[in-house]
Order: structure tokens, then sequence, then C-alpha cells
């Protein structure tokens, strides 16, 4: 059992939803990206980015790893950042 | 801050994940069967190359031979000996009918398997049908 | 931009908030064997974008004619619905954990039936597909673009399932505001399918 | 021992300890054919040899994994064996088959067997680690559901433990992919693809759940770490490694006729079959550390952690070696897989069943915990001689290969298999060294039963 002292509130509802609407809107900026035919080496390197953002929010707001001391935090920065890099560096290289 | 960590999540995972991936291994199967005529070579399964298949198990080849890369690896790799013996199975042939009964001094040799010439032309009927398995063009090259 | 900067109305329970963001936290929430099984899965799928992406490098071609038989409005709607069915999802645990038992339900519910809305829509998606004769051996590009989303579909099933057990265990009354790790557990779970298609979308069906 | 009917593990035991030595003499006669081509022919020609060495390795293990359920069922379950006398019966019934089987391997031809054994009714012989006659495959059949009945019953009536279940439900799974070995279409991509079913669910699939319960067995009566802290990480283990594994079969499927996706879904999961394997090494350390009470049987506790350690090495990093298919497409079917199934086969199964044995036979040969300590050090001589002997098989198996690699594939002027052969000579030499090496640990562990065995225990 758990005590409800409040040190597993971590995470506010407010916050949560200003999260939710930017993350609509990344989306929609990446939808758009599609729509107008848009393409090229930094256009998809701003995708990715915003998509790594994305990830990040997701990673600390909604599944409440921010504030996190220990290495759980970096477990989503690194799966983040890593695969980020390798995807970065493969869209250079086609250029 | 105590850390959560039960053994009966533990067990959950256990038992989901296992079934999850056994679900989606089944359905990567079932679509690998489904585009094996593509693959396998299946026409030019006839009755002789089926009994040449029995025939190269009942005299147990793949305990010195590989045979697409599997198998023993004391002799040399056989899912490409039609095209390595300039795809002539007459060459097969005359290869396992002529092996010495004694073997050669000092060297490894196939053993003198006896086989009756319907045996021994069905044993290279189905050496010649797994050569035309499209396996992505493996091996890398003639030698095997 | 400073998101949980404390509201005047809400000082109080902020400030809770904010004491507990500075309390030593080390672990995530949830049950940690879940984690590891996120984390596993975080892997494969790591593994997987790599393997696209430095395969695209040298089919690029390929890659971007086939992309353009890709639906993606259809990928957009379901980027909405995972993000929403997300966020419901973390509106069920801030419930559970100011003892709503009844809104948790309901948030959950909400998130179900974003999952419903996903599963359809790739579904239909699918269906257009293979009625186009397309499969996981027509080419490189395909391959991926079906192994990537089914593989992640899957996933999508298999944390629908898991919220509904959690569902029927809250209805049933097993968490409270105190106890309530089971709904933690499964609302990582599905943060994580959400967090990956968030990587897919782009990639997949938007980078050129 | 704590209950009566645990006895009958024994026989199971000295069974497996004795094939154990027949496999290991095959496998220095085929090493000496490696090299001297015409040592023992005609009369021991290699396939036959190495199908004995092989199935003797099953046979052996099998004996192991059945005699470490009888031993470690009961005393998990708190109650006696649900029938010792049907086990009983079924360990002789299995010798006797595997006996036979075995003379039948080495006393007539192998078409002889196939034809007096009525092998063309429902051919499944002639195929790599199934060659056994149809019949004895139905005996092996037979065996395993008394035996899964027996288990089972006894279960039923006592404590259930999360162990025990792990054990179960890994002999279950074996029992159920062996069946497959009954399917052999004239089809060779089906027949291929079927067979994997066999093998590779076995070896790292189901077979990993055994490894994984009799590990977690020995380590709570060895260390008395919490059985729920050693239970939870048996569970992570074991999930980890049928999720990477049971996809991971997909590494055999690249060169068989099967579709192109499975280089990419294969090499990415068993790429990650490493994990559990290195989580079961940092698992046993762990509770080894955490240790409350030094066992006397510190002979069992060095087989426990030599397993996690020689597992992780066999099974995850020279399985990974060669796992990606733009490797494997070089490397499959070379000693680079001898080399990856020697030291995985050992390191993962054999050890195991050595560790349960070394854990166990002092109890079944009346003692309390342990042997003398005289007993206990031969034992772990034996140990460092024969893993350590291992490490070098596999070296010099890993060295003729890259050097097969070089020579016969990854080149511009590739050279025959037989001429290949002849470069490879001198690492074959030195790997039927260390064969010699590993066969004087065998001896040495054989000794360890018998010296010192009217000394006092090690305290």
């Amino acid at each position: 059992m758990r005590a409800a002292t409040g040190t597993q509130i971590f995470y506010s509802i407010r916050p949560c939803t200003f999260v939710y609407l930017t993350l609509v809107v990344l989306s929609l900026v990446t939808w758009l990206t599609g729509q107008l035919g848009l393409s090229g080496l930094s256009i998809s390197l701003i995708v990715l980015g915003l998509a790594l953002i994305k990830g990040l929010l997701i990673g600390d707001y909604y599944m409440g790893l921010r504030g996190l001391t220990g290495v759980w935090r970096w477990a989503i920065i690194v799966w983040l950042v890593i695969p980020g890099a390798l995807i970065t560096w493969a869209f250079i290289k086609v250029q | 801050m105590s850390k959560t960590f039960t053994k009966s999540m533990a067990r959950n995972i256990f038992y989901g994940g296992s079934l999850f991936f056994m679900l989606l291994f089944a359905a990567l199967v079932f679509d690998s069967e489904s585009s094996l005529p593509d693959t396998d070579n299946r026409q030019a399964i006839t009755e002789e190359v089926a009994l040449g298949k029995l025939v190269w198990e009942q005299n147990n080849c793949i305990g010195c031979h590989s045979l697409l890369g599997e198998g023993a690896y004391f002799a040399p790799e056989l899912g490409n000996v039609y095209t390595r013996f300039g795809n002539s199975t007459e060459a097969i042939k005359a290869f396992i009918a002529s092996r010495p009964k004694e073997g050669i001094p000092g060297r490894r040799s196939m053993p003198q398997f006896n086989l009756s010439e319907k045996d021994l032309n069905a044993v290279a009927e189905f050496l010649k049908y797994s050569s035309g398995i499209k396996n992505s063009n493996w091996p890398p090259n003639i030698q095997g | 931009m400073n998101l949980s900067r404390p509201d005047n109305e809400r000082t109080s329970k902020d400030a809770q908030y904010l004491q507990a963001a500075t309390h030593d936290r080390i672990y995530p929430p949830g049950d940690l064997a879940i984690w590891v099984f996120i984390l596993a899965e975080l892997l494969v799928f790591a593994v997987f974008f790599s393997a696209y992406a430095l395969t695209r490098a040298n089919n690029a071609e390929l890659f971007n004619t086939c992309q353009l038989t890709l639906d993606a409005n259809a990928a957009f709607i379901n980027t909405l619905a995972l993000i929403s069915s997300s966020y419901f999802v973390m509106r069920a645990v801030a419930a559970i954990r100011e003892a709503k038992t009844q809104q948790c339900i309901q948030w959950l519910i909400a998130a179900l039936a974003m999952g419903c809305v996903f599963l359809i829509i790739k579904s239909g998606e699918y269906v257009h597909h293979y009625q186009a004769g397309i499969n996981l051996r027509t080419n490189l590009f395909y391959m991926f673009y079906l192994s990537l989303t089914f593989f992640h579909f899957m996933h999508v099933i298999m944390g629908m399932v898991i919220l509904t057990a959690v569902t029927i265990k809250t209805r049933q009354g097993h968490y409270s505001a105190a106890e309530h790790t089971g709904v933690e557990t499964g609302a990582s779970y599905w943060h994580m399918v959400d967090i990956i298609w968030l990587i897919l979308f782009p990639l997949v069906y938007i980078m050129r | 021992m704590q209950y009566q009917s645990q006895a009958v593990a024994k026989p199971y035991f000295i069974a497996a300890i004795g094939l154990f030595v027949g496999q290991i003499l095959f496998g220095l006669i085929m090493g000496l054919q490696y090299v001297i081509g015409d040592f023992l022919f005609p009369e021991i020609p290699f396939n036959v040899a190495r199908m004995v060495h092989t199935n003797l390795l099953i046979v052996w293990i099998l004996f192991g994994f059945m005699g470490a359920a009888y031993y470690l069922v009961p005393e998990e379950s708190e109650c006696e064996l649900y029938s010792p006398k049907l086990a009983l019966l079924m360990f002789w019934v299995f010798l006797i088959a595997g006996a036979l089987t075995i003379l039948g391997y080495l006393l007539v031809p192998y078409a002889t067997l196939a034809e007096m054994t009525g092998n063309s009714l429902l051919p499944t012989m002639g195929r790599e680690f199934l060659e056994q006659p149809t019949i004895t495959k139905i005996g092996i059949v037979i065996v395993a559901l008394a035996f899964l009945f027996n288990l089972g019953m006894t279960m039923l009536k006592g404590r259930k433990t999360v162990i025990t279940l792990v054990l179960f439900i890994g002999l279950v799974g074996l029992a159920v992919f062996f069946l497959f070995s009954f399917f052999n279409p004239d089809n060779l991509v089906r027949d291929k693809l079927y067979w994997w079913f066999v093998v590779h669910l076995w070896v790292e699939g189901v077979w990993e759940l055994i490894l994984g319960a009799i590990l977690a067995f020995v380590l709570i009566k060895t260390t008395g770490v919490d059985r729920e802290v050693i239970e939870k990480w048996l569970y992570v283990i074991i999930a980890l490694a049928l999720i990477t594994g049971i996809i991971g079969t997909g590494h055999h499927f690249f060169w068989i006729g099967l579709p192109g996706y499975w280089q990419w879904w294969g090499s990415i999961f068993s790429a990650l079959e490493p994990l559990p394997f290195f989580m079961m090494t940092v698992f046993a350390f762990n509770m080894v550390n955490q240790r409350r009470r030094n066992h006397p049987n510190q002979a069992a506790v060095l087989w426990a952690l030599g397993t996690s350690v020689m597992a992780f090495l066999g099974a995850g990093v020279w399985g990974f070696m060669h796992t990606l298919a733009p490797v494997n497409y070089y490397t499959h079917g070379t000693q680079i897989t001898a080399a990856h199934g020697h030291m995985a086969f050992y390191g993962a199964y054999a050890m195991i069943v050595l560790t349960i044995i070394s854990y166990a036979m002092p109890m079944l040969r009346g003692r309390k915990a342990a042997n003398s300590g005289k007993s206990q050090i031969l034992e772990m001589w034996s140990f460092w001689l024969m893993t350590v002997s291992m490490v070098f098989i596999t070296l010099f198996l890993t060295a003729a290969g890259v050097l097969q690699v070089y020579t016969q594939r990854y080149t511009d002027n590739p050279q025959p298999f037989m001429a290949v052969q002849e470069r490879l000579e001198l690492f074959y030499w030195m790997r039927e060294a260390a064969g010699v090496v590993f066969l004087i640990g065998l001896i040495i562990y054989i000794i360890s039963f018998f010296a010192g065995s009217n000394e006092p225990e090690q305290a």
C-alpha cells in the first residue's frame, strides 16, 4: 500500500492540457508539410525534430518522467536521440 | 520512495508478451506460407524428387553435408551442387556411384552407399530441385 | 515556457505538485515490470526506425515514390486519435488520484474509443493496400511500411486489451487514490504506443 | 532430501552423466576425423559419429531436465511425487529406447535402420537432430506425456510455485513443439520451416524457461534470497526470452526459400536475444551477492554462476556475432555456426544440468547438503577445465570459421570447400587438443563423485 502523501502526484492537469494542444498543433504542422508537398533535407529534419519534441513532451508530461532523478528519464531521451541521430545521418547521406 | 515491481505484473507481461509474439509469429508464418509458391520451386516436385528426398534422408546425407546451409559442415554444401557440377545430374550420379568402398587413405571420403539406379536418379533429381529454390541468392558463390 | 507555473486559483494544489516535483523521484509511475517491457519494445522500434532510414538512404527514389501512395490524411487523423487518447488516459490517472472512480472510468472509455478509431482507420488503409495487391513482399518500402505499422497496430490492440482490463478493475473498485499502480501501469504502456506512432507518422508518411 | 520420492531423480542424473561421457567420446572421434579423414572409416563414418554425438547430447540433456523436474517439483510442491513407480518405469523405457537407437546407429547402416523401423510409412528420419527412427520419436512422445502427467498430478495436489509453473510450461512446450518433428513434407522449404519449430523454439524458446526455472531453484536454495525477488526476476527474464526468441526464429529463415522480410524481422529480434541472457547473468550475480547465507555446496554456486556467464557468452555474444542477415549471408553453415553451437549448448544447457546435479546429488546420496571439501575441490577443477577448454574449442572453431569465410565465401577468388578445409587443419588440431582437455575435465568430474566420499561434509 502506498500512502497518499502527495509524492505520487506529479503531473497536474492544466500543463498537460497545454501539452495536448501543443501536440495537436505540431502534428498539424507535420501534416501540412505533407499536404504542401514540401520535401528536402531541411524540411525533413525539421519534421523529425518536431517529432522528437513531441516524444519528449509525451515522456515528460504524460508518462510522468519529468523530474525523475534516476536513469529512467534518460532512457527515453536516449531512445529519442539515438534513432533521431541515425535517421538524420541517413537522410543527410541521401542528399 | 519505494519502487513498485510486482510479481503479478511480471507474470502478466510474461503471459501477455508471449501470446502477443506467438500470434505475430503465426501471422508472419501464415503470410510466408501463402508466398511460398513464388520461391520454393514446387512445380519441380515430382514423385521422383519426393523419392529423392527420402533417399537423401534415409542415408543421413545431412550428417556430413549442408543443404541450404543447414546440416553438418564436414562436407560441401549441396544446395547448389547441381550448378557447381555444370548443371548435370549425370555428374552428381557419377560422383556418388564412384566412391571407394574403403575410403581414401588419410583423407575424408564419402561412403559408398550402393544406391540402386532408381535411387541414384531420384537423389540427383532432388538435388536439382533444391538448386532451383529461390533463397535470396545464397550461397554467395559457386563454391557454397 | 514553464508549463508547471502555479496558477492563482490552484495554488495549494500546484504547490503540492511542485513539492512532488522537487521530491526525489527515481522510478517512473506504474509497475517497474512494465517499464522493463516498455524499454524492450522501444528498443525494437528504435532498431526498426533506424533500419528504415538507413535502407531508405540506399533506395531513396523507391521510397519517395511509394510514400506518395500512402494516405497521409488517414495517418494524421490517427495521430490526433492517439494523442487524444493519451490525453484521456492521463486524465483518467489524474481522476483516480483524486478518488474520482467514475470519472476515471469515463476517461478510460473515451481513450478506448479513440483506440477504436485508430484501428478502424488503419484497417481501412490495409484493405486499400490489399486490394491494390500490395503486401510485405512487394518491395522494400512496403515491407518496412507494413512491418512497422502492423507491428504498431498489434501494440494498439495490446494496449487496448490492457486498458480494458484496467477499466474493468477500476469499475470493480480495485483502485483508490492511495493505490492505483495498475492504472498508471496501463497508462504508461498506452503512452508508449502513442510515442512510437508520433515518430512513425512523420518518418514513414511525411519525411522525404 | 525432504521427500522420499525425490530419489527417482538419481538414476536420471546418473544416466545423464553416462551419456554425456559417450557424447564427448564421439565428439573426439569426429574432431579427429576432421583432420584424419579416414579415421574409423568405413566402420564409423562421420555422419554416424555426428548423429551419435548430437543425439546423445539431446538425450542426456532431456534426462537431466527430467531428473531436475523430479527432484525439484516434490520439494517445491511440498508433497511426494504422484507416482515414483511411473517415473522409474519411464526412466527404463527412455534409457532402453535411447540405447537401442544409438546401437542401431552404430551397428547397422542408417538406410537399413530406416527400413527396419518402417520409416517409409511415416518418413521422419534423416533430418539434422531428428535422426531418430519414427518409432523412437513416438516413444519419446509417450515418455514425455507420462512424465508431464506425473509432474502435473504432483503439482495439482501440492503447493503451486512460480518455479514449478514455469518449469512445467517449459516442459509442455518442449513436448508440444516436438510434435512438429512428425511433419515432413516433400517440399524442402516447408520441411525446413517447420523443422525449426522444433529446433529453434526448443533451444531459444521453451528450453530457456526450463533453464530459468532450474537456475532460480538452485539460487533460492543456495543463497537464501527471498523467493519473491527471485521469482520476479525469473518472470522478467523468461518474458524477454520469449519476446525476442519467438520472432527471433526468423534468423533461420534467411536462406531457405522464405520471403525476404525475414531478414529484417529475424535480424532485429534475434539481435535482442542476448538481452535475457545478459539479465540472467546480472540476476545470478546479484542474488549471490545478496545471499543471506553461505551454502556449504560452493561447487553448485560456481556451476550456477558459470551457467549464467557461459550462456550469455555462447548463446548471447556468439549468437549475435553472426545473426544479422548481411553477416549471416557469409557465415551461414560454416565453422562459425559450429563454434556458436558448442558454446551455447554447453553454456546454457549442459551447464544447467550439471548445476542441478551438483546441487542435488549430495542429498540424493544421503548427505545433508554438500559433499566433502575434497570432492568439491575436484568438482571445481573439473568446472574450470571443461569450461575453459570449451572456450578454447569455441575460439579455435571461430578462427577456423573466419578463415573459411574469407577463403571460400568473402573473396573474389573463392576456393573449393575441401581445399579450404585443408587450410583449417591447424585450428582443427588445436580444437581436438582442447577437446582432450575437456575429456580430462569430465573424468575429474566423475572422480569427484567418489573422492572423499567418506569424509565429512564441508561446513
